[in-house]
C-alpha cells in the first residue's frame, strides 16, 4: 500500500518541477505550464491529505476535494486570461519570451 | 497490487511534468502537460477521489490542454527556438529548486504519520459525486458564488483582451 | 438594519445591470457608466452605515465583525476614486485600446473596478481559507485584466505579463500552503484552526509552519513585502493609472486585512507566535529598506508612488508584527486609512498634470506650482503626508505604529523606520522641489480637471489636514 | 487668568490666517493685524507673568483619548519658566513686527512675510506653553515649517531657497532623534507629561543606560533647533533671510527653543549624569569653535550668527552645570535683548548701505548713522560682557558654575567671554569707525523712526536687563561657591584685552589684511580643526569656514546624492527587468523565509 509520504513527496516533487519550469524556462506560454503544474501538486496533496485523515464519520474529507474543485476552476479561469494577455503581447511584440519583455526595470 | 499503480501512475506523472521543462518545443512540452494531467488523473482515483479525477480529465486534459495548443498553434511557435541556454540563469534557478526541495523532505520527513497507509474507508461504494456535490451547495455555497462572479470577470477579460477591435 | 452580504449582492448587480446597459445600449455616452458605478457604489457605502456587525454567517465563511466592515467601507471608497480617476484618464486609455468607434472598450474599463470592489469587500469578510482563496484570486484575475487593458501600449502588455506570472506563481504557493495547513490541521476556517492548534502534536509543527510559510509568502507577495515585492514598480509603472491607484492601495489594504486575520488564530500557539512575529519582523525591515533605499534614484512618479507603497507595507509590517500590543490593529488600520488618503490624493494630482504634459516623470511636474496651483497644492500635501510631517495623518500613522512598536519592543525596526522616514523625504521632497523650485518649461500646455476631480482632491486634501490635526474621530470610531 | 494662555497662543494663528486672506489687498492692513495681534500677546503675557501662582496652573483637554493606552493631551503650563518665557518672546516678537514694517517696506511679498512671521509666533508660543511632549513636538516641528517659509522669503534666490532647504533638513535630522528620546521616555514611564514625567523617571534610576540614552535623544533635538555643533551648519546659512527674521530666529525664538525644552525637562536631566556629560561638552565646544569662526567672518550677519551659536553654547552648557535652569535661562533671557537689537542694528546698517553687508565695505558709519551706531555700542558692550551690561551678569554666572563643575570647560568658557569682546568689537570698530570703505558708505543714511524706535526700547533692556533688581524679579539664583576669587578679575581683563585690541587692529584698517599676524594665529586653529575633518575625507578645506560649507555639503547635498546613486547602482542588479529574475528572486526569498520561520 501506498503511504502518505509517498503521495506527499510525489506531490512535492511535481511542485518542485513545476518551480523549475518557472524558473528555467523562458517561453512564457511553458512558464505558465509550470504554474498549472504547481497547482496540480498542491490538489494530489489535498486530495491525499482527505483520504488519509478520515472524518468521524468514516469518509473523506469531501470540503477538500470541493476546495480542489474549486482550485480547478480558478486555474482554468487564470488560463483563460493569461492565454489573452499572452496572444495580445504577442499580437504587439511578437514574442512571448520572457528576455524580450525588459522595457520596465530599475 | 496497488503499491505498484501507485508508482507507475506517479512516475508517468512526473516524467512527463519532467518532460514539460525539458522539451525544447511548445507543442511537445504541452502533449507532455497532458500525459502529466492524466497521470494526475489516475493518482486521484488510486486515492478514491473519482470526481476530482474526472474533473481533471475533463478540465485540464480536455479544455486547458485545447487551449494551449491551439494558442500554440495559432501564435506558431516555432520561431524563437534557439536561443542560447543561460548557464547562471539555469544555476540559479536549480539552486532554488534544490533548496525547495530540501526543505520540502526536511518537512515531510518530520511528520508523525509518515508510515501511514490508507484507512478503510467506512463505504467503499460510496457515491463520492454526491458527497462532493452536498458539500458544494450546502457548506461552499458562498465560495461558489464568488466563483461564479470571479468566471464572469474571466469571461468579460477574455472579450476584452482578445478582441482584434472593441465595440 | 440589512445583512452585510447584501452589500456585495447589491454590488455584483450593480455590476452586471452595468454590463447589461453598456453591452445593450449602444448610444449610450461611456462615461456614464462611470457615473453609475460611482454613483452606485456611494449609494452602497452609505447603506454600510446601516449594517450590524453580528459575527460570522455562511457556515463561519463569512465573517462580519467591525473590522470586516470598515475594511469594505474602504473598499468601497477605493472603487469609487477609481471610477473618479479612470473618468479623467479616459482619453489616455482610449488611445491606447483598438477600438472600432470613439469609446469603444471604455465601458468594462468602468465596469471591471465594480467587481474588484466585490472581491476586496469579499475579502475583507474572509474567514475560511477557501473563501480566501476565492476572493483573493477573484480580486487578482479582474487585476491582471485591467493591467493589461491598455494593449496598444507595450508596457501595460509588459506589466500585465508579468503581473500574471509572478501573481500566478503566488496563488500556487498559497494554495500549497494552504494544503499542508489543512492536511496538519484538518480544518480550512481559521476559527476551527483556532480551536485544534492547541491539539496539533508537537512533530506536526514543522509541516504547520512550512504551509503557513507559504501562505505568507502568497500575502507578502499581494501587498509588496519584500522579497516578493518586485512586481510592484514594473507593474505600477505600466499599468493604466488608476488601475495603479487601485492596485496600491485596494489590493494592498485587503492583503493586510487578510494577513491580519491569517495569523490571528496562530498566535494562540506561543512557540509558532514568537517565530511568526520574528519572520514578520525580519520582513518588515527588509521592506522598508529595500523600498525607501530603492525609491531615491527614481525619477518617474508612477515608480516613484510603487517603492514608496513597498515603504508603506514596510511600515505596516512594523505595525502587524507588533500584534501583541492592544493598539497595535487599531495603529495599523489608521495607518492604511492614511495611505489610502494620500497615495490617491496622489494620483487624483498625477492623472491630469500626466495627461497635459505627456508622461509621468518627475519632470513632468516641473513649474506645477504656477501652472497650476490648485494641484501643486494638492500634491504638496500628498507628497508631506507621505513623507510624514507632523500635521499630516501621515505623521499620526507612523507615529502609532512607532509607538505599539515601541511598547512590543521592537526597538531595531523603530530605530529603522525612523531612519529610513529621512529617506522618505529626500524622495518625496523632490516632487515638491520640481513642483514649487522648477521652472516650467516654455511650451507647458493648460491642465484641464473635471469638477469632480477638483473637488476630490480638495477632499482628500482636507481629510488629510484634519485628521493629521485631529484624529479623534476616526480613532474612536475604530475602537 | 485660565484663558488668558489659550488667548495668548492662538492670537497670532489668527492673524496669520486674516492676513492670509486679507492682507493681499493692503499693506497696512497686513502690517497692523501682525503687529496688533503681538502687541496684545504682549500686554496679556506681561499681565500674566505679574499674577499669583495658581493651584493647578495647567489647563488640558484630550486631543485623543483611549482610556489607558494612549491619552494625547493639549494643554498649557503656566509655571514660572514659561512666564518668563512667554514676555521675552511676545516683547521682543512686538519689536521686531514693528521693526519689520521699516525695513520690509519697499520689499515684495509684504503680506505673506507678515503672515508668516505671525505663524512663526504662534509655533514659538505653542512650545513654550506646551505642557507635554506630543505638543511640544508638534510646535516644534511648526516652528521648522514657519521658519522655513521665512528663510526662503526671498525664494526667486536660489541661496536663499537653498538654505531655507538646509535649515528644514538639517533640523529634520536633529528631529528623528528628538522624536526617537520621546518614545524612549514613553516606553519607558508611560506618560507624555512634563509634571509627570518627572515622577516616572525616578522609578527609572536603576537603568541610567537607558536614561542616558533617551536624555541624549532628546538633546539631539536641542542640537538642531539650537545649533549646536555639529549641526550649527544651517544657522549661518539662515541669513539669507530678512535680517528682522534673523533677528527673531537668533534672539527670542527657533533657536531658544532648543534651550527652553532642555530648561523644560531639567529634572529628568539631573537624573542622567552621563547625558549632562555629553551636553556640557556639546556647549562647550560649540561655544569655543562658533566664537573662533565668528572673529574671521566679513558679513555682518554672518559674524553676529556664529556669536549667537557661540552663546547658545554658553546656554547649553550652563544647562549641565548650573544646579538649576534659572543660570542658563537669564543668560537666555538676557541674550534674547541684546542679540535682537545687534541684529535690528545690523538690519538698520544694511538697510543703510543698501543691501551691502560685507563689512570691509562699510566704515565709518558713526556719523551718517549716529543712533544705530549708540544702540549698536550699548548691544556689543552687552555681548561683549562689560562690567554693568546684562550680558555681564548672566554670561558670568554661567562660567563661574562651568568652572565650578567642568573646569575644563569652565576655562575653555572664560577663554571665549575674550574672544567674543574681540570679535564684537571688530564688527562695531569696522563697521562705525575707519573711514568709508565704498560708495554705499560714503552715502550712507540713518535708517526712519520706525526702525529706530524699536532698537531705543531694546536698548534699555540689553543695558539693565542683568541688573540684580531684575533678575530677582525674573530669577531664582545663587551663586557658586568654590570659584577662584581671581575669576571675575580675570574676565574683566579678558573683555579689556579683546576690546583694546580690536580697537588698535581694526581701528583705522583699511581692509582686512591688517590683522595678518592674526591670520596666520587663525590658521593655526584651523589646521587642528581641518585635520579632524581630513581624517575623514582626504584633503578637505583649510580655512574653518571651508570646513563648515564642507559639512553642509556632506550632510545635505552629498550624502543622499551618493546614497541615490549607490542604490541605484545596487537595484540594477536585482531590479532586473526581467520577469525570470524576480520568480528566481521570490523563490529564494521564499525559501528564506521558510528557513527562518521552521528551523530558526
Amino acid at each position: 500500500m501506498a503511504t502518505l509520504a509517498n503521495y506527499l513527496i510525489v506531490s512535492g516533487l511535481l511542485f518542485s518541477v513545476g518551480l523549475a519550469g518557472v524558473l528555467l524556462r523562458r517561453n512564457i506560454l511553458i512558464i505558465f505550464m509550470g504554474l498549472e503544474l504547481m497547482l496540480n501538486a498542491a490538489n494530489l496533496s489535498l486530495v491525499a491529505f482527505s483520504r488519509f485523515n478520515l472524518g468521524q464519520d468514516g469518509f473523506p474529507d469531501y470540503n477538500a476535494q470541493v476546495f480542489v474543485f474549486f482550485v480547478i476552476t480558478v486555474a482554468a479561469a487564470e488560463v483563460a486570461v493569461g492565454l489573452a494577455i499572452i496572444v495580445a503581447l504577442y499580437r504587439a511584440r511578437q514574442t512571448t519570451h520572457v528576455e524580450d519583455l525588459d522595457t520596465l526595470k530599475f | 497490487m496497488s503499491l505498484a499503480l501507485f508508482w507507475i501512475f506517479a512516475a508517468i506523472t512526473l516524467a512527463s511534468a519532467v518532460g514539460v521543462v525539458f522539451f525544447r518545443s511548445p507543442v511537445s512540452a504541452a502533449m507532455s502537460l497532458v500525459m502529466a494531467f492524466v497521470g494526475l488523473a489516475a493518482l486521484f482515483v488510486t486515492l478514491d477521489a473519482f470526481f476530482i479525477g474526472v474533473v481533471q480529465v475533463l478540465v485540464y486534459a480536455g479544455a486547458v490542454m485545447v487551449l494551449f495548443l491551439f494558442i500554440i498553434m495559432l501564435l506558431d511557435l516555432r520561431a524563437d527556438e534557439r536561443r542560447p541556454v543561460k548557464l547562471a540563469a539555469w544555476a540559479g534557478g536549480g539552486a532554488v529548486v534544490g533548496g525547495f526541495m530540501a526543505v520540502l523532505v526536511q518537512v515531510v520527513g518530520s511528520l508523525p504519520a509518515l508510515q501511514q497507509t490508507k484507512p478503510a474507508l467506512a463505504n467503499p461504494a460510496v457515491n463520492d459525486v454526491a458527497m462532493v456535490g452536498f458539500a458544494l451547495f450546502r457548506n461552499f455555497n458562498l465560495p461558489f458564488q464568488v466563483i461564479g462572479v470571479l468566471l464572469l470577470v474571466a469571461t468579460i477579460g477574455v472579450v476584452v483582451l482578445s478582441r482584434r477591435e472593441l465595440k | 438594519m440589512i445583512p452585510a452580504i447584501a452589500l456585495e449582492i447589491f454590488v455584483v448587480c450593480l455590476g452586471i445591470f452595468l454590463l447589461m446597459a453598456d453591452a445593450f445600449q449602444e448610444k449610450l455616452d461611456k462615461r456614464a457608466i462611470a457615473w453609475g458605478g460611482i454613483i452606485g457604489l456611494a449609494a452602497v457605502f452609505a447603506l454600510t452605515f446601516f449594517v450590524r456587525a453580528d459575527g460570522s454567517a455562511f457556515g463561519g465563511f463569512y465573517l462580519n465583525d467591525p473590522l470586516a466592515i470598515l475594511f469594505k467601507r474602504f473598499a468601497l471608497g477605493a472603487g469609487i476614486v477609481t471610477l473618479v480617476l479612470s473618468l479623467e484618464y479616459a482619453p489616455v486609455l482610449e488611445c491606447q485600446i483598438p477600438g472600432s468607434k470613439p469609446g469603444a472598450g471604455l465601458g468594462e474599463f468602468f465596469i471591471l473596478p465594480v467587481f474588484t470592489c466585490v472581491g476586496l469587500m469579499w475579502m475583507a469578510s474572509a474567514a475560511d481559507f477557501v473563501m480566501i482563496f476565492c476572493a483573493l484570486e477573484l480580486v487578482t484575475i479582474s487585476f491582471y485584466i485591467q493591467v493589461a487593458y491598455a494593449r496598444k501600449n507595450v508596457a501595460s502588455l509588459e506589466a500585465g505579463t508579468k503581473y500574471l506570472i509572478l501573481g500566478a506563481l503566488s496563488t500556487g504557493f498559497l494554495v500549497y500552503g494552504i494544503t499542508w495547513i489543512f492536511g496538519m490541521t484538518g480544518q480550512t476556517s481559521l476559527r476551527g484552526i483556532s480551536i485544534v492548534l492547541g491539539m496539533v502534536p508537537e512533530a506536526s509543527q514543522t509541516a504547520l509552519l512550512f504551509g503557513l510559510g507559504l501562505v505568507l509568502v502568497s500575502i507578502g507577495f499581494k501587498i509588496g513585502a519584500a522579497p516578493f515585492q518586485f512586481w510592484v514598480p514594473d507593474v505600477y509603472q505600466g499599468a493604466p493609472t488608476p488601475v495603479t491607484a487601485f492596485l496600491s492601495v485596494g489590493s494592498k489594504a485587503a492583503g493586510f486585512v487578510v494577513l491580519i486575520r491569517v495569523i490571528e488564530p496562530f498566535l494562540i500557539a506561543s512557540a509558532i507566535a514568537a517565530k511568526l512575529v520574528a519572520a514578520l519582523a525580519f520582513l518588515a525591515g527588509l521592506t522598508l529598506i529595500y523600498g525607501n533605499l530603492a525609491a531615491m534614484p527614481q525619477t518617474n512618479l508612477k515608480r516613484l508612488l510603487g517603492y514608496s507603497s513597498i515603504a508603506h507595507a514596510g511600515y505596516l509590517l512594523i505595525g502587524v508584527a507588533s500584534v501583541g500590543a492592544p493598539f497595535a490593529g487599531r495603529a495599523v488600520v489608521f495607518y492604511l486609512i492614511a495611505y489610502f488618503l494620500m497615495t490617491f490624493l496622489a494620483f487624483l494630482v498625477l492623472v491630469p498634470v500626466a495627461a497635459a504634459s505627456g508622461g509621468d516623470e518627475i519632470s513632468h511636474f516641473n513649474g506645477l506650482g504656477r501652472r497650476a496651483p490648485g494641484l501643486a497644492f494638492g500634491m504638496l500635501i500628498s507628497m508631506l503626508s507621505l513623507a510624514g510631517l507632523p500635521f499630516t495623518v501621515g505623521f499620526l500613522g507612523k507615529f502609532f505604529i512607532f509607538e505599539v512598536a515601541m511598547r512590543q519592543g521592537h526597538f531595531v525596526l523603530v530605530i529603522l523606520g525612523i531612519v529610513t522616514v529621512a529617506c522618505g523625504f529626500y524622495y518625496y521632497l523632490k516632487v515638491v522641489r520640481a513642483m514649487f523650485w522648477q521652472p516650467a518649461p516654455e511650451d507647458a500646455p493648460p491642465i484641464t480637471v473635471s469638477g469632480l476631480t477638483r473637488f476630490a482632491v480638495a477632499f482628500l486634501a482636507a481629510l488629510i489636514l484634519i485628521l493629521g490635526i485631529y484624529p479623534a474621530p476616526i480613532l474612536q470610531f475604530l475602537l | 487668568m485660565t484663558s488668558a494662555p489659550w488667548i495668548i497662543l492662538f492670537t497670532p494663528l489668527a492673524a496669520a490666517v486674516a492676513i492670509l486672506f486679507l492682507g493681499r489687498f493692503s499693506k497696512p492692513l497686513s502690517a497692523g493685524l501682525a503687529i496688533g495681534s503681538a502687541v496684545f500677546g504682549c500686554a496679556l503675557s506681561w499681565w500674566v507673568f505679574f499674577q499669583p501662582d495658581s493651584a493647578d496652573p495647567a489647563i488640558r483637554f484630550y486631543w485623543m483619548d483611549f482610556g489607558e493606552q494612549l491619552q494625547i493631551p493639549i494643554g498649557m503650563t503656566v509655571d514660572h519658566l514659561s512666564r518668563v518665557m512667554l514676555v521675552v518672546v511676545t516683547t521682543i516678537a512686538s519689536l521686531v513686527f514693528i521693526y519689520s514694517v521699516g525695513y520690509m517696506r519697499t520689499e515684495e511679498g509684504y503680506w505673506r512675510y507678515f503672515a508668516g512671521l505671525s505663524l512663526f509666533l504662534f509655533s514659538m508660543l505653542g512650545i513654550v506653553l506646551a505642557d507635554n511632549f506630543v505638543m511640544m513636538f508638534i510646535f516644534w516641528e511648526l516652528v521648522g515649517l514657519s521658519s522655513y517659509i521665512l528663510i526662503g522669503h526671498y525664494f526667486k534666490k536660489d541661496s536663499a531657497a537653498d538654505a531655507a532647504k538646509q535649515a528644514f533638513i538639517v533640523n529634520r535630522i536633529g528631529d528623528f532623534g528628538f522624536l526617537l528620546g520621546i518614545l524612549f521616555l514613553w516606553a519607558a514611564t508611560g506618560t507624555l507629561m512634563f509634571g509627570e514625567l518627572t515622577r516616572g523617571v525616578a522609578g527609572f534610576a536603576d537603568y541610567p543606560i537607558y536614561l542616558t540614552v533617551a536624555c541624549v535623544l532628546l538633546f539631539c533635538g536641542t542640537v538642531g533647533k539650537s545649533a549646536q555643533m555639529p549641526l550649527h551648519v544651517w544657522l549661518p546659512n539662515s541669513m539669507e533671510g530678512p535680517t528682522p527674521v534673523s533677528s527673531l530666529l537668533h534672539a527670542a525664538t527657533m533657536v531658544a527653543a532648543g534651550v527652553y525644552m532642555l530648561a523644560r525637562i531639567f529634572p529628568i536631566l539631573a537624573a542622567a549624569p552621563h547625558a549632562l556629560d555629553v551636553i556640557a561638552w556639546v556647549g562647550g565646544i560649540t561655544c569655543f569653535a562658533a566664537a573662533l569662526m565668528a572673529t574671521q567672518q566679513d558679513d555682518i550677519k554672518r559674524i553676529l550668527a556664529y556669536s549667537t551659536i557661540s552663546q547658545l553654547g554658553y546656554m547649553v552648557l550652563g544647562i549641565a552645570s548650573a544646579p538649576t535652569a534659572d543660570v542658563p535661562m537669564f543668560h537666555l533671557f538676557t541674550h534674547a535683548f541684546f542679540k535682537c537689537l545687534l541684529f535690528l542694528c545690523a538690519g538698520s546698517v544694511i538697510v543703510g548701505m543698501h543691501h551691502e553687508q560685507n563689512i570691509w565695505k562699510m566704515g565709518a558709519l558713526k556719523n551718517k548713522m549716529p543712533l544705530t551706531m549708540l544702540a549698536m555700542f550699548v548691544g556689543s558692550l552687552a555681548l561683549a560682557g562689560c562690567p554693568f551690561f546684562s550680558g555681564y551678569y548672566s554670561k558670568d554666572l554661567i562660567i563661574a558654575w562651568a568652572v565650578e563643575s567642568h573646569p575644563v570647560l569652565g576655562w575653555l568658557s572664560v577663554a571665549t567671554a575674550g574672544l567674543t569682546a574681540f570679535y564684537a568689537f571688530r564688527l562695531f570698530f569696522v563697521v562705525f569707525l575707519g573711514k568709508p570703505r565704498g560708495d554705499h558708505a560714503r552715502c550712507a543714511s540713518e535708517s526712519p523712526l520706525v526702525m529706530l524706535v524699536p532698537l531705543a526700547c531694546l536698548a534699555v533692556p540689553a543695558f539693565i536687563g542683568g541688573w540684580p533688581v531684575i533678575e530677582k524679579l525674573f530669577f531664582h539664583i545663587e551663586e557658586p561657591q568654590h570659584i577662584p576669587h581671581a575669576l571675575h578679575p580675570i574676565l574683566w581683563a579678558l573683555f579689556a584685552v579683546g576690546g583694546g585690541s580690536a580697537f588698535f587692529l581694526y581701528r583705522g584698517a583699511a581692509k582686512d589684511p591688517i590683522s595678518i599676524p592674526l591670520f596666520a594665529n587663525r590658521l593655526y586653529i584651523d589646521a587642528g580643526y581641518a585635520w579632524g575633518v581630513r581624517v575623514i575625507q582626504d584633503g578637505g578645506a583649510a580655512v574653518l569656514s571651508w570646513a563648515d560649507r564642507w559639512v553642509v555639503d556632506l550632510l545635505v547635498v552629498q550624502v543622499p546624492s551618493k546614497l541615490a546613486w549607490v542604490c541605484g547602482f545596487v537595484l540594477r542588479f536585482l531590479q532586473l527587468g526581467n520577469i525570470q529574475a524576480y520568480a528566481f528572486f521570490f523563490g529564494a526569498g521564499a525559501i528564506g523565509l521558510l528557513y527562518l520561520l521552521i528551523f530558526k
